[in-house]
Protein backbone atom coordinates (compact mmCIF):
# COMPACT_ATOMS: atom_id res chain seq x y z
CA UNK A 1 0.00 0.00 0.00
CA UNK A 2 1.21 3.46 -0.46
CA UNK A 3 1.80 5.36 2.59
CA UNK A 4 -1.31 7.50 4.14
CA UNK A 5 -0.64 11.12 3.99
CA UNK A 6 -3.11 13.20 5.52
CA UNK A 7 -2.54 17.26 5.70
CA UNK A 8 -4.98 19.36 7.47
CA UNK A 9 -5.47 23.35 8.39
CA UNK A 10 -7.92 24.11 10.81
CA UNK A 11 -8.78 26.09 13.69
CA UNK A 12 -9.21 24.07 16.22
CA UNK A 13 -6.64 21.86 18.27
CA UNK A 14 -5.78 18.17 17.64
CA UNK A 15 -5.35 15.04 19.35
CA UNK A 16 -2.03 13.38 19.40
CA UNK A 17 -3.13 9.84 20.45
CA UNK A 18 -6.26 10.40 18.00
CA UNK A 19 -4.12 11.11 15.23
CA UNK A 20 -1.56 8.60 15.90
CA UNK A 21 -4.06 5.61 16.03
CA UNK A 22 -5.97 6.54 13.14
CA UNK A 23 -2.12 6.38 11.50
CA UNK A 24 -1.28 3.24 12.69
CA UNK A 25 -4.64 0.94 13.24
CA UNK A 26 -4.14 -2.74 12.18
CA UNK A 27 -0.38 -2.12 10.72
CA UNK A 28 1.92 -4.63 11.77
CA UNK A 29 4.89 -2.73 9.31
CA UNK A 30 4.34 0.16 11.55
CA UNK A 31 7.51 -0.11 14.31
CA UNK A 32 7.86 3.68 15.00
CA UNK A 33 6.10 6.77 14.89
CA UNK A 34 7.77 10.06 15.49
CA UNK A 35 5.51 12.74 16.43
CA UNK A 36 6.98 16.95 16.73
CA UNK A 37 4.44 19.53 18.38
CA UNK A 38 4.64 23.24 18.18
CA UNK A 39 3.57 25.49 20.90
CA UNK A 40 3.20 29.32 21.41
CA UNK A 41 5.94 30.53 23.91
CA UNK A 42 5.68 33.21 26.35
CA UNK A 43 8.61 34.64 25.33
CA UNK A 44 9.55 35.19 29.07
CA UNK A 45 5.97 36.80 29.73
CA UNK A 46 6.21 38.72 26.55
CA UNK A 47 3.17 37.60 24.29
CA UNK A 48 -0.32 36.58 25.53
CA UNK A 49 -0.75 34.71 21.80
CA UNK A 50 -0.28 34.27 18.42
CA UNK A 51 -2.45 35.45 15.29
CA UNK A 52 -1.95 32.47 12.16
CA UNK A 53 -2.25 33.54 8.61
CA UNK A 54 -2.00 31.20 6.18
CA UNK A 55 -2.78 31.39 2.27
CA UNK A 56 -5.85 29.07 1.70
CA UNK A 57 -5.24 26.50 -0.27
CA UNK A 58 -1.50 26.74 -1.08
CA UNK A 59 -0.82 26.03 2.36
CA UNK A 60 -2.25 22.78 2.09
CA UNK A 61 -0.85 21.92 -1.88
CA UNK A 62 2.67 22.94 -0.14
CA UNK A 63 2.26 21.18 3.01
CA UNK A 64 1.32 17.73 0.69
CA UNK A 65 4.56 18.23 -1.50
CA UNK A 66 6.67 18.31 1.21
CA UNK A 67 5.06 15.50 3.03
CA UNK A 68 5.13 13.25 0.04
CA UNK A 69 9.00 13.83 -0.09
CA UNK A 70 9.26 13.10 3.15
CA UNK A 71 7.81 9.48 2.83
CA UNK A 72 10.30 8.76 -0.52
CA UNK A 73 12.88 10.35 0.97
CA UNK A 74 12.61 8.34 4.53
CA UNK A 75 10.64 5.56 3.36
CA UNK A 76 8.06 6.42 5.57
CA UNK A 77 4.74 4.06 6.43
CA UNK A 78 2.27 7.33 7.07
CA UNK A 79 2.53 10.94 7.40
CA UNK A 80 0.18 13.44 9.06
CA UNK A 81 0.51 17.55 9.41
CA UNK A 82 -1.92 19.63 10.87
CA UNK A 83 -1.38 22.86 10.82
CA UNK A 84 -3.31 25.88 12.97
CA UNK A 85 -4.78 29.03 11.99
CA UNK A 86 -6.48 32.16 13.85
CA UNK A 87 -5.58 33.81 17.56
CA UNK A 88 -3.29 30.75 19.26
CA UNK A 89 -2.79 31.88 23.17
CA UNK A 90 0.56 31.29 24.98
CA UNK A 91 0.79 26.91 25.76
CA UNK A 92 -1.34 26.58 22.83
CA UNK A 93 -0.74 23.78 19.93
CA UNK A 94 0.06 25.41 16.76
CA UNK A 95 1.40 22.38 14.45
CA UNK A 96 1.90 18.96 14.27
CA UNK A 97 3.49 16.90 12.39
CA UNK A 98 3.85 12.56 12.87
CA UNK A 99 5.95 10.69 11.09
CA UNK A 100 5.63 6.83 11.21
CA UNK A 101 8.29 4.33 10.17
CA UNK A 102 9.44 0.62 10.50
CA UNK A 103 12.93 1.91 12.27
CA UNK A 104 13.37 4.92 14.36
CA UNK A 105 15.74 6.61 13.01
CA UNK A 106 13.61 7.52 9.51
CA UNK A 107 10.79 8.43 11.57
CA UNK A 108 12.96 10.78 13.67
CA UNK A 109 14.26 11.71 10.58
CA UNK A 110 11.06 12.50 8.14
CA UNK A 111 9.43 14.34 11.00
CA UNK A 112 12.67 16.95 11.21
CA UNK A 113 12.52 17.11 7.70
CA UNK A 114 8.69 17.89 7.29
CA UNK A 115 9.30 20.78 10.10
CA UNK A 116 12.01 22.28 8.35
CA UNK A 117 10.50 22.52 5.11
CA UNK A 118 7.11 22.92 6.98
CA UNK A 119 8.48 26.71 8.83
CA UNK A 120 10.23 27.87 5.28
CA UNK A 121 8.08 26.97 2.40
CA UNK A 122 4.39 26.57 3.63
CA UNK A 123 2.31 29.71 3.29
CA UNK A 124 2.10 30.71 7.14
CA UNK A 125 2.80 34.07 8.98
CA UNK A 126 2.57 34.53 12.80
CA UNK A 127 1.75 38.06 14.60
CA UNK A 128 2.51 38.69 17.86
CA UNK A 129 0.00 39.80 20.98
CA UNK A 130 1.88 41.31 23.52
CA UNK A 131 0.92 40.40 27.26
CA UNK A 132 -0.04 43.99 27.79
CA UNK A 133 -3.32 43.76 25.23
CA UNK A 134 -1.29 45.63 22.69
CA UNK A 135 -1.30 44.78 18.43
CA UNK A 136 2.35 43.33 18.16
CA UNK A 137 4.68 42.58 15.16
CA UNK A 138 4.66 40.02 12.75
CA UNK A 139 7.52 37.43 13.55
CA UNK A 140 10.21 37.92 11.33
CA UNK A 141 11.58 34.52 9.15
CA UNK A 142 14.85 33.70 10.66
CA UNK A 143 18.10 32.15 9.26
CA UNK A 144 18.61 29.45 11.65
CA UNK A 145 15.52 27.92 10.54
CA UNK A 146 16.97 28.66 6.18
CA UNK A 147 20.11 26.55 7.65
CA UNK A 148 18.12 23.78 9.26
CA UNK A 149 16.40 23.37 6.31
CA UNK A 150 19.60 23.34 4.32
CA UNK A 151 20.79 20.54 5.88
CA UNK A 152 18.87 18.47 4.07
CA UNK A 153 20.59 19.44 0.72
CA UNK A 154 22.93 16.78 -0.67
CA UNK B 1 -7.62 40.34 -15.47
CA UNK B 2 -5.14 38.98 -12.87
CA UNK B 3 -6.09 38.34 -9.06
CA UNK B 4 -3.61 39.24 -6.78
CA UNK B 5 -3.76 38.08 -3.03
CA UNK B 6 -2.14 39.34 -0.35
CA UNK B 7 -1.01 37.96 3.07
CA UNK B 8 0.56 39.43 6.75
CA UNK B 9 2.54 42.62 6.85
CA UNK B 10 2.35 42.84 2.43
CA UNK B 11 -1.90 42.76 3.06
CA UNK B 12 -1.76 45.08 6.11
CA UNK B 13 0.51 48.08 4.23
CA UNK B 14 -1.68 47.89 1.08
CA UNK B 15 -4.84 47.57 2.81
CA UNK B 16 -6.81 45.00 1.20
CA UNK B 17 -6.47 41.18 0.69
CA UNK B 18 -6.79 40.65 -2.69
CA UNK B 19 -7.92 42.78 -5.89
CA UNK B 20 -8.19 42.18 -9.71
CA UNK B 21 -6.19 44.30 -12.12
CA UNK B 22 -5.09 44.37 -15.75
CA UNK B 23 -1.80 44.55 -16.10
CA UNK B 24 -0.11 46.39 -19.10
CA UNK B 25 1.32 44.30 -21.18
CA UNK B 26 4.79 45.41 -20.71
CA UNK B 27 4.55 43.75 -17.30
CA UNK B 28 6.25 40.16 -18.08
CA UNK B 29 7.79 38.65 -15.01
CA UNK B 30 7.21 38.69 -11.58
CA UNK B 31 9.88 41.65 -10.86
CA UNK B 32 8.14 43.66 -13.77
CA UNK B 33 4.89 43.21 -12.00
CA UNK B 34 6.59 44.32 -8.34
CA UNK B 35 7.81 47.63 -10.27
CA UNK B 36 4.73 48.11 -11.89
CA UNK B 37 2.45 48.24 -7.89
CA UNK B 38 4.76 50.39 -6.74
CA UNK B 39 3.86 53.02 -9.26
CA UNK B 40 0.06 52.87 -7.73
CA UNK B 41 0.21 54.26 -4.44
CA UNK B 42 2.05 54.88 -1.79
CA UNK B 43 0.36 52.51 0.12
CA UNK B 44 1.94 49.75 -2.41
CA UNK B 45 5.27 51.72 -1.93
CA UNK B 46 4.75 50.95 1.44
CA UNK B 47 4.37 47.45 1.25
CA UNK B 48 6.71 46.56 -1.63
CA UNK B 49 9.34 48.99 -1.31
CA UNK B 50 12.69 46.21 -0.84
CA UNK B 51 11.38 43.86 -3.51
CA UNK B 52 13.86 41.57 -2.63
CA UNK B 53 12.28 40.27 0.26
CA UNK B 54 8.89 39.88 -0.88
CA UNK B 55 8.01 36.06 -1.68
CA UNK B 56 5.74 35.35 -5.07
CA UNK B 57 3.48 32.04 -5.76
CA UNK B 58 1.67 32.02 -9.44
CA UNK B 59 -1.07 29.57 -9.04
CA UNK B 60 -0.28 28.80 -5.45
CA UNK B 61 3.11 27.55 -6.44
CA UNK B 62 6.33 29.44 -5.18
CA UNK B 63 8.36 31.30 -8.11
CA UNK B 64 11.07 33.29 -8.24
CA UNK B 65 11.28 37.07 -9.49
CA UNK B 66 12.39 36.38 -12.93
CA UNK B 67 9.33 34.06 -13.89
CA UNK B 68 7.12 35.25 -16.63
CA UNK B 69 3.52 35.80 -15.52
CA UNK B 70 2.07 35.15 -18.65
CA UNK B 71 -1.13 32.93 -18.19
CA UNK B 72 -1.20 33.59 -14.71
CA UNK B 73 -4.51 33.70 -12.58
CA UNK B 74 -3.41 34.08 -9.43
CA UNK B 75 -0.86 35.94 -8.10
CA UNK B 76 0.08 35.78 -4.27
CA UNK B 77 3.09 38.68 -2.47
CA UNK B 78 4.13 37.71 0.84
CA UNK B 79 6.58 37.75 3.59
CA UNK B 80 9.02 35.22 4.08
CA UNK B 81 6.84 32.44 6.08
CA UNK B 82 7.00 31.81 9.55
CA UNK B 83 4.79 28.96 10.31
CA UNK B 84 5.50 25.96 11.94
CA UNK C 1 12.51 25.45 38.18
CA UNK C 2 14.65 22.27 37.00
CA UNK C 3 12.72 20.19 33.81
CA UNK C 4 10.44 17.40 35.37
CA UNK C 5 11.63 13.90 34.40
CA UNK C 6 9.22 11.39 34.39
CA UNK C 7 10.11 7.91 34.67
CA UNK C 8 7.97 4.81 34.47
CA UNK C 9 8.13 0.85 33.97
CA UNK C 10 4.54 -0.63 33.64
CA UNK C 11 2.37 -3.04 32.33
CA UNK C 12 -0.45 -0.87 30.99
CA UNK C 13 -0.63 1.52 28.26
CA UNK C 14 -0.50 4.94 28.13
CA UNK C 15 -1.85 8.28 26.19
CA UNK C 16 0.35 10.29 24.66
CA UNK C 17 -1.66 13.33 25.18
CA UNK C 18 -2.20 13.17 28.84
CA UNK C 19 1.32 12.44 29.20
CA UNK C 20 2.54 15.95 26.95
CA UNK C 21 -0.64 17.86 29.19
CA UNK C 22 1.03 16.66 32.06
CA UNK C 23 4.38 17.93 31.27
CA UNK C 24 3.59 20.93 29.56
CA UNK C 25 0.45 22.22 31.17
CA UNK C 26 0.77 26.03 32.52
CA UNK C 27 4.64 26.43 30.93
CA UNK C 28 4.82 29.28 28.34
CA UNK C 29 8.58 28.37 27.82
CA UNK C 30 7.73 25.31 26.17
CA UNK C 31 8.03 25.86 22.33
CA UNK C 32 8.54 21.95 21.21
CA UNK C 33 7.44 18.96 22.43
CA UNK C 34 9.04 15.72 20.70
CA UNK C 35 7.46 12.46 21.01
CA UNK C 36 8.51 8.66 20.24
CA UNK C 37 6.66 5.58 20.50
CA UNK C 38 7.61 2.29 19.50
CA UNK C 39 5.32 -0.16 18.75
CA UNK C 40 5.18 -4.03 17.98
CA UNK C 41 6.16 -4.84 14.57
CA UNK C 42 4.45 -8.34 13.08
CA UNK C 43 7.85 -8.69 10.79
CA UNK C 44 6.20 -9.77 7.64
CA UNK C 45 3.24 -11.22 9.58
CA UNK C 46 5.68 -13.94 11.43
CA UNK C 47 4.82 -12.17 14.91
CA UNK C 48 2.02 -11.79 17.06
CA UNK C 49 3.09 -10.56 20.49
CA UNK C 50 6.82 -9.89 22.44
CA UNK C 51 6.77 -10.38 25.82
CA UNK C 52 9.21 -7.79 27.53
CA UNK C 53 11.06 -8.38 30.39
CA UNK C 54 13.04 -6.30 32.80
CA UNK C 55 15.28 -5.71 36.30
CA UNK C 56 13.10 -4.13 38.22
CA UNK C 57 14.73 -1.05 40.03
CA UNK C 58 17.40 -1.18 38.01
CA UNK C 59 15.19 -0.25 35.10
CA UNK C 60 14.04 3.04 36.60
CA UNK C 61 17.49 3.90 37.97
CA UNK C 62 19.02 3.83 34.69
CA UNK C 63 15.81 5.20 32.76
CA UNK C 64 16.47 8.45 35.23
CA UNK C 65 20.21 8.49 34.86
CA UNK C 66 19.54 8.39 30.50
CA UNK C 67 17.00 11.31 30.84
CA UNK C 68 19.08 13.85 33.30
CA UNK C 69 21.76 13.47 31.19
CA UNK C 70 19.60 14.21 27.88
CA UNK C 71 18.24 17.32 30.06
CA UNK C 72 21.68 18.24 30.75
CA UNK C 73 23.07 17.55 27.02
CA UNK C 74 20.39 19.66 25.17
CA UNK C 75 19.10 22.21 27.57
CA UNK C 76 15.46 20.18 27.75
CA UNK C 77 12.59 21.73 29.74
CA UNK C 78 10.96 18.34 30.33
CA UNK C 79 11.53 14.51 29.84
CA UNK C 80 9.40 11.72 30.46
CA UNK C 81 9.93 8.38 29.39
CA UNK C 82 7.58 5.46 30.10
CA UNK C 83 8.26 1.67 29.24
CA UNK C 84 5.90 -1.42 29.14
CA UNK C 85 6.60 -5.01 30.40
CA UNK C 86 4.65 -8.14 29.89
CA UNK C 87 3.21 -9.34 26.79
CA UNK C 88 2.24 -6.89 23.79
CA UNK C 89 0.57 -7.68 20.86
CA UNK C 90 1.44 -6.56 17.35
CA UNK C 91 0.54 -3.02 16.87
CA UNK C 92 0.66 -2.36 20.63
CA UNK C 93 3.18 0.31 22.06
CA UNK C 94 6.09 -0.81 23.74
CA UNK C 95 7.67 2.88 24.94
CA UNK C 96 7.09 6.02 25.22
CA UNK C 97 9.46 9.10 25.02
CA UNK C 98 8.76 12.85 24.87
CA UNK C 99 11.51 15.79 25.35
CA UNK C 100 10.24 19.47 25.48
CA UNK C 101 12.78 22.09 24.83
CA UNK C 102 12.32 25.88 24.19
CA UNK C 103 13.07 25.30 20.40
CA UNK C 104 12.48 22.25 17.86
CA UNK C 105 15.86 21.07 17.82
CA UNK C 106 16.99 20.20 21.20
CA UNK C 107 13.32 17.93 21.58
CA UNK C 108 14.52 16.26 18.26
CA UNK C 109 18.30 15.34 19.72
CA UNK C 110 16.59 15.21 23.46
CA UNK C 111 14.40 12.13 22.34
CA UNK C 112 16.63 10.66 20.10
CA UNK C 113 19.38 10.42 22.35
CA UNK C 114 16.92 8.65 25.44
CA UNK C 115 15.97 6.56 22.80
CA UNK C 116 19.33 5.39 21.76
CA UNK C 117 20.86 5.13 25.43
CA UNK C 118 17.47 3.49 26.31
CA UNK C 119 17.73 0.41 23.68
CA UNK C 120 21.53 -0.26 24.80
CA UNK C 121 21.94 0.38 28.50
CA UNK C 122 18.36 0.53 30.11
CA UNK C 123 17.68 -3.43 31.27
CA UNK C 124 15.17 -4.89 28.92
CA UNK C 125 14.80 -7.99 26.69
CA UNK C 126 12.49 -8.89 24.19
CA UNK C 127 11.32 -12.50 23.57
CA UNK C 128 9.05 -13.30 20.58
CA UNK C 129 5.52 -15.08 20.53
CA UNK C 130 5.19 -16.66 16.97
CA UNK C 131 2.01 -15.88 15.03
CA UNK C 132 1.54 -19.68 14.63
CA UNK C 133 1.53 -19.54 18.78
CA UNK C 134 5.03 -21.40 19.21
CA UNK C 135 7.15 -20.18 21.79
CA UNK C 136 9.95 -18.18 19.76
CA UNK C 137 13.44 -16.74 20.33
CA UNK C 138 14.80 -13.66 22.71
CA UNK C 139 15.51 -11.19 20.48
CA UNK C 140 19.57 -10.20 19.68
CA UNK C 141 21.34 -7.10 20.06
CA UNK C 142 21.60 -5.32 17.09
CA UNK C 143 24.79 -3.76 16.49
CA UNK C 144 23.34 -1.25 14.58
CA UNK C 145 21.75 0.32 17.89
CA UNK C 146 25.42 0.20 19.48
CA UNK C 147 26.69 2.53 16.31
CA UNK C 148 23.54 4.78 16.79
CA UNK C 149 24.33 5.27 20.15
CA UNK C 150 27.97 6.01 19.42
CA UNK C 151 27.14 9.02 17.74
CA UNK C 152 26.35 10.71 20.63
CA UNK C 153 30.17 10.54 21.31
CA UNK C 154 31.89 13.60 21.41
CA UNK D 1 25.91 -14.34 51.05
CA UNK D 2 25.52 -12.96 47.87
CA UNK D 3 22.15 -12.50 46.30
CA UNK D 4 22.20 -13.52 42.32
CA UNK D 5 19.44 -11.95 39.74
CA UNK D 6 18.92 -13.84 36.47
CA UNK D 7 16.84 -12.48 33.38
CA UNK D 8 15.88 -13.35 30.07
CA UNK D 9 17.85 -16.34 28.55
CA UNK D 10 20.69 -16.25 31.32
CA UNK D 11 17.42 -16.98 33.77
CA UNK D 12 15.77 -19.52 31.41
CA UNK D 13 19.22 -21.99 31.26
CA UNK D 14 19.90 -21.70 34.71
CA UNK D 15 16.37 -22.60 35.19
CA UNK D 16 15.86 -19.80 38.36
CA UNK D 17 15.61 -15.91 38.85
CA UNK D 18 17.41 -15.48 41.31
CA UNK D 19 19.81 -17.47 44.48
CA UNK D 20 21.82 -16.47 47.70
CA UNK D 21 24.89 -18.23 47.40
CA UNK D 22 28.26 -18.43 49.56
CA UNK D 23 31.61 -17.34 46.98
CA UNK D 24 34.85 -18.84 47.65
CA UNK D 25 37.31 -16.05 49.01
CA UNK D 26 39.33 -16.40 45.91
CA UNK D 27 36.27 -14.96 43.77
CA UNK D 28 37.33 -11.55 43.35
CA UNK D 29 36.34 -10.34 40.01
CA UNK D 30 33.06 -10.35 37.69
CA UNK D 31 35.25 -12.48 35.98
CA UNK D 32 36.49 -15.12 38.46
CA UNK D 33 32.25 -15.46 39.44
CA UNK D 34 31.56 -16.27 36.06
CA UNK D 35 34.07 -18.71 35.83
CA UNK D 36 32.92 -20.44 39.72
CA UNK D 37 29.37 -20.53 38.49
CA UNK D 38 30.27 -22.84 35.30
CA UNK D 39 31.66 -25.21 37.60
CA UNK D 40 28.36 -25.25 39.69
CA UNK D 41 26.49 -27.32 37.04
CA UNK D 42 25.59 -27.83 33.28
CA UNK D 43 22.64 -25.38 33.34
CA UNK D 44 25.01 -22.87 34.59
CA UNK D 45 27.54 -23.72 31.90
CA UNK D 46 25.07 -23.79 29.51
CA UNK D 47 23.94 -20.16 30.51
CA UNK D 48 27.64 -18.76 30.73
CA UNK D 49 29.96 -20.65 27.82
CA UNK D 50 30.38 -17.52 26.28
CA UNK D 51 31.36 -14.87 29.51
CA UNK D 52 32.45 -12.16 26.80
CA UNK D 53 28.62 -11.82 25.83
CA UNK D 54 27.18 -11.57 29.65
CA UNK D 55 25.93 -8.16 30.82
CA UNK D 56 26.72 -7.74 34.45
CA UNK D 57 25.41 -5.73 37.36
CA UNK D 58 26.73 -5.20 40.79
CA UNK D 59 23.66 -3.65 42.77
CA UNK D 60 21.97 -2.95 39.90
CA UNK D 61 24.41 -0.87 38.20
CA UNK D 62 26.01 -1.88 35.22
CA UNK D 63 30.02 -2.85 35.35
CA UNK D 64 33.12 -4.21 33.18
CA UNK D 65 34.02 -8.11 34.01
CA UNK D 66 37.14 -7.31 35.45
CA UNK D 67 35.49 -5.02 38.64
CA UNK D 68 36.36 -6.41 42.12
CA UNK D 69 32.89 -7.73 43.34
CA UNK D 70 33.74 -7.26 47.29
CA UNK D 71 30.73 -5.87 49.23
CA UNK D 72 28.27 -6.54 46.56
CA UNK D 73 24.77 -7.49 47.81
CA UNK D 74 22.86 -7.78 44.69
CA UNK D 75 25.01 -9.23 41.29
CA UNK D 76 22.65 -9.40 38.11
CA UNK D 77 23.41 -11.14 35.13
CA UNK D 78 21.99 -11.05 31.79
CA UNK D 79 22.32 -10.95 27.91
CA UNK D 80 22.93 -7.58 25.83
CA UNK D 81 19.79 -5.81 26.01
CA UNK D 82 16.86 -5.44 24.14
CA UNK D 83 14.18 -3.17 25.06
CA UNK D 84 12.98 0.30 23.45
Amino acid sequence: MTAPVTIRVQAEDFDLQSEIDRMTGGRGEIGAVVTFTGLCRDEGGRLEALELEHYPGMAEVEMTRIAQAAVERFSLEGITAIHRHGRINVGENIVLVIAAASHRQAAFDGANFMMDFLKTAAPFWKKEHGASGQAGDWIAARDADDAARDKWKN
Amino acid sequence: MTRLVYFAWVRERIGKAEEDIVLPASVRTVSDLLTHLTSLGEEYEAALQFPEVIRVAIDQEHVEHDEPIAGAREIGLFPPMTGG
